[in-house]
């Protein structure tokens, strides 16, 4: 198998080594986390896997139009962190924002119906799956152009300080992020203001098509800046939720204390491809390999079973997430298309579009 | 009763609203002890400190995502990008995210931001440091607009542009920065979405904004010294746009020129133009007639920048021909 | 002679220019081994290299920056930006820097780019990756800008613009990607600042610009049907214009409706308008009409994107009851 | 005297703590340059000091137009690289370019003319003093708007390497431009493509009116920043041209030889205001003062002799170049106002401007 320089040579980068995942760390047993908070991040793991999976279905049914992208294989990350925050805490997440907006409690029937651009969606059909947001939950929105939510999760943060409440800001971005100048902006005034922001990147290893490594000046690109902000690097097993708890629970926390913002690498993979149909095929099998092995909902399950907890109760916990996605279907096939009446509300505060007498 | 300058009158109606809500902030570059590169904000950090007057490192992304942010959390911001040619280094803030968010969501955030940014040319800074840029933020959807050409308004249209729930692009003329008026005493506001007739006419309008505003008012009396009776129309906001008033003065005076310091592609005379070309076709006597800086970049050398933006020279020699 | 798809005819443009010229490269995200997101560049690494066709960060300004500045030592680049609305994240390369330096240089820099990117509706993916934005950048000056409607247009158009000595925008639009159209063997070359009259009318005249070409071309169909001759121009380049053509057009059917996909403020349609009232005022008979998107941002459900753009059913109507 | 936490508190920066130069490094006596090359920069800074009071001189009189910013104190950076440089390398630079253009050759005269915005000015009297280039000295261009050129020298080098020459970009910035996306953007390309370029931040410790460490979250905004690129960090004094010599000689022979591109860090101060006739009273006077008395002219005049060299010479250089800035005085006023045909020339490369048929 041949290596690539970054400079020139292999450009069918399935043939690249492939890049593995650490092994598991069992250790991760131990954190002291309540077995209930553990059942609940694993029912979330499960709320979200199934979700995604659902809308896959649909989406191959022709019922989802538009662009989704799915991040099956990173749903410790959403779950870890959405355990840990507060109900009046931030987030801010990417066009890869499904588990973001469903582990702030956001409901999945409108969630769903929103990919299919109905009426009774989370943004009645406006937005769309690449700008879910749910204000309700401090789901503060998706967006889908790289870079720019890194500087309005430092605004909400420094909101947060001049309304004088300590709510904490969570901004999560995937590794080709940290390579757009936004990024570096963000971190900076973050730092220099001391901002309770934490940012989080899910590094899976991929942009869209392109490894990370082939376009980044440093091996782990979020954790190997964050000394050019005055920042500890911190790299995390973004496909254990005990793992994600333990760092959100300590970066959350100092932010809360006003200690100022982190940044976090959380290592993951994204199962499949970017977006909707993309098959994925420029990735070296063996990575692929690698990473399904290390999935992180069968790891948990494990652990759960060794902690104790009988196999029934996880059953249990799966089925009844399958209710709630059925019913989340259900919801989201029976919305309306979005009619006439909607296109020109929403532009302005007073609800109405007109930009003239 | 006070005598402002254009350039305090920034300040003047920053201090208004700051007093008014003590929840508005202010954020961008050497805008605190410094008082700002066009020192229109002078005295504001003495008043309201450096928590609510903030500088910022040169981050204009930064800053507009830090005002969006704080926005759609429930505090206002007043946001200054130093130079309107610097709205390109932050142009995805402002045109898809602080613009298009509100209908993204459904409604479900509120973004109340305004952008202050010192616009326009005859400083002879060159291409960088002199564009009208009016038209680049008038043609995204979910921004508004405002240009003010005197103290008054400076003061009138900023408050209102703070109190407006909606984000608003705050354009101030740096060529307009010593010019005088007397303001009144106690609180002053306008509205948005209102021109104003400067000068009445009967043969033609001239609508211009900013520092085309006194040039056509000059332009409109040597008119008058050849028997042209120009009404002029100082347009103030782009968004929301009062077309009433310019298509009542066209259907008055049968005849549109347009006075465009932006380059003449897509300049906001041409959205005017072609509202009056369908609406009032039919109250038209001749051509619309568009007077604008030339397409092209803005040159440095002052002989070179005052040939490019239109002059008294041109708009009174314009009009005449045209109507001839 | 080939069938090419809108698609394969960008790859098949760009092939037969590197051929030509040796030193020409291309750079952007995931246009290498995958072919970029619209599999427009599929296959030209295989051919050329990944030295000459690059895949790069996500870092838009580096980009253009990297562009420029090979372009000005004397190698011509294509730059690739995935999507028109990413424009936004390198507007100050593109507009302060790529469009201006020749000018501000007083003619010392030569700068042979062409930046091709996907823009317009249709694919339901909301208001940040669905723009059309043209307008965006025909208000530049110091920007050429071509929007082609048909595979053999891509072709010999991006031919045209990669020989251009100058920065060129080339608008692919993505809900054309799948049109089809036999291309004649051997070299094809276009020209710059030609608009194509496309049907010819008598009754008036409907501008339109790529993806509105087709569907304007439907509706005067539906028109004719109706008693209505309409002419429909394909503008195919809005920087240079050719106004020619339209003044011409015009000065026949003494009508003109503009079809444009961008957002109704300062679109490229009010230029036209503001061109024919002034230029051709004496030629019409009607009111000049623009149709437009709304000036709204872009709704991503199916149902909101397709009443929010132009549509064959708007287009006849609004042609139909104007002319009564 | 009272020091600031960066987050709140003294906005008058003037009663800050001042922040001091290094002291003068005698051992740089030692550095093995010919004493050639020496003399010629000790004429360079002459150059350079002299103009830039001229320009000066010449706009309190109301003759030069518009905006400049002037490097006074700063001369030894641009001497220093200038005198490394090979004649067809680039150099990229910034409204503060007057220095970096006249250090590579370019005639002081038809400089002074583009300050007074004349015909025979470098650029026509279309760019102004902002804006300085002459591609024939391989002087790429002096940009305005913080950033880009960074990125714009990134395509020279990519150029260089594309054509098989082995010319070097170099690209001069200030303290502050560290803190914008446009400079994150470049250094990881640079890095990651191997890039033929040296970036040399010129770190006067003000960006306009506002010190630099109350909005960078690390001490050396540049060489701190370095291993986020995996560079390495480096810092000069920047008022020491024999150091800049060194250190310019190091970084550019590494990109000549294909080794990648470097970030300098050249510690300076700016004597005078931001531009024109700023005042700088934002300024601590012990701070001036102090940097002042490290001014780099005056060193590298004592250095000469303590080499040997007899005042007299240096006498003879200075009046020689008061002869060229005289002469190129002479030749600015001398020039034509731009008339009415330049101004639509020069937008496209057919000499014209015509945007329609
Ligand atoms: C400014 C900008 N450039 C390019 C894109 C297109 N794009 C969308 S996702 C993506 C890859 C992002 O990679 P990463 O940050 O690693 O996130 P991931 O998709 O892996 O979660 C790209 C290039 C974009 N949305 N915005
Ligand atoms: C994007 C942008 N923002 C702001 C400015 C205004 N501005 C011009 S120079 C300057 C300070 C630059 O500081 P630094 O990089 O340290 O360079 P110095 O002027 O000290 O040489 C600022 C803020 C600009 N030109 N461009
Ligand atoms: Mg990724
Ligand atoms: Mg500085």
């Amino acid at each position: 198998m041949s290596t690539q320089t970054r400079d020139e040579g292999l450009y069918d980068y399935a043939l690249r080594e492939p890049r593995l995942p650490a092994p598991e760390n069992r250790e991760n047993d131990n954190i002291g986390i309540p077995i209930e908070a553990r059942l609940e991040m694993y029912e979330m793991q499960q709320l979200l896997r199934q979700f995604e999976k659902r809308a896959y279905d649909m989406f191959l049914q022709n019922l989802v139009k538009g662009t989704s992208h799915l991040s099956l294989g990173q749903e410790a990350v959403a779950t870890g962190f959405g355990r840990v925050m507060r109900p009046d805490d931030f987030t801010f997440a990417t066009y890869r924002g499904h588990a973001h907006t469903l582990s702030r409690g956001a409901d999945p029937g409108a969630v769903l119906a929103e990919l299919l651009g109905r009426e009774n969606g989370i943004l009645k059909g406006k937005g769309g799956s690449m700008h879910l947001t749910s204000v309700e939950h401090g789901m503060m929105g998706s967006y889908a152009i790289i870079g720019a939510h890194l500087t309005i999760a430092n605004g909400a943060a420094w909101s947060a300080r001049m309304r004088g409440t300590d709510q904490v800001a969570v901004c999560f971005f995937g590794d080709g992020t940290t390579n757009i100048g936004a990024f570096h902006e963000a971190l900076n005034l973050a730092a220099i203001w001391d901002l309770p922001v934490v940012f989080v990147c899910e590094n899976n290893l991929w942009m869209e098509y392109t490894p990370i490594d082939l376009i980044t000046a440093v091996a782990n690109p979020a954790a190997d800046r964050a000394s050019a902000y005055g920042l500890e690097g911190i790299v995390v097993d973004g496909n254990d939720a005990d793992a994600v708890y333990q760092v959100a629970t300590q970066a959350i926390g100092r932010a809360r204390r006003g200690e100022g913002p982190s940044l976090i690498e959380a290592q993951t993979y994204r199962e499949q491809g970017h977006s909707r149909a993309d098959p994925a095929k420029y990735r070296p099998p063996a990575e692929v390999q690698a990473w399904k092995e290390r999935d992180p909902i069968p790891m948990y399950h494990e652990r759960l079973l060794r902690l104790g907890v009988p196999e029934g109760d996880l059953s249990t916990i799966q089925q009844d997430v399958a209710r709630r996605v059925d019913e989340a279907t259900e919801f989201a096939k029976g919305g309306a298309v979005p009619g006439e009446q909607h296109l020109l509300t929403d532009v302005w505060a007073d609800g109405g579009s007109a930009w003239r007498n | 009763m006070a005598e402002l300058t254009y350039r305090n009158a920034v300040a003047y109606g920053i201090a208004q609203e700051m007093r008014r809500d003590p929840s508005l902030v202010m954020l961008g570059e050497d805008i605190a002890g410094a008082g700002g590169v066009f020192k229109t904000t002078v005295g504001l950090v003495d008043e309201f400190g450096p928590d609510r007057i903030r500088d910022t490192p040169i981050s204009e992304q930064a800053i507009l995502g830090a005002a969006m942010g704080a926005a759609m959390t429930g505090i206002p911001v007043i946001a200054e990008i130093m130079f309107s040619d610097f709205i390109a280094v932050c142009f995805d803030l402002l045109a898809n995210e602080i613009a298009k968010s509100r209908y993204m969501t459904g409604g479900q955030v509120t973004i109340p931001i305004v952008v202050r940014t010192a616009n326009g040319g005859g400083s002879r800074f060159g291409a960088q440091h002199s564009q009208s840029v009016e038209n680049w933020v008038m043609m995204i959807p979910g921004l508004k607009v405002v240009a003010p050409s005197t103290p008054l308004d400076v003061v009138g249209l900023l408050a209102a542009s703070i109190r407006d729930p909606d984000p608003v692009v705050f354009l101030e003329h740096k060529s307009l920065m010593a010019d005088k008026q007397d303001v009144p005493d106690g609180e002053i506001l306008d509205k948005l979405g209102a021109a104003r007739v400067v000068r009445e006419g009967t043969d033609c309008t001239i609508a211009a904004l900013a520092l085309m505003v006194p040039r056509a008012l000059e332009a409109a009396d040597r008119l008058e010294d050849q028997g042209i009776s120009a009404e002029v129309i100082d347009v103030r906001t782009l968004v929301p746009l009062d077309t009433q008033t310019i298509l009542g003065s066209v259907s008055k005076t049968s005849r549109l020129f347009t006075v465009e310091e932006n380059p003449r592609l897509c300049g906001w005379g041409a959205e005017i133009a072609s509202i009056v070309a369908d609406e009032a076709f039919w109250d038209l006597d001749g051509p619309v007639v568009r007077i604008t800086t030339p397409h092209i970049p803005l040159p440095a050398a002052e002989a070179l920048e005052d040939m490019a933006i239109p002059s008294v020279d041109r708009i009174t020699e314009t009009v005449t021909k045209r109507m001839g």
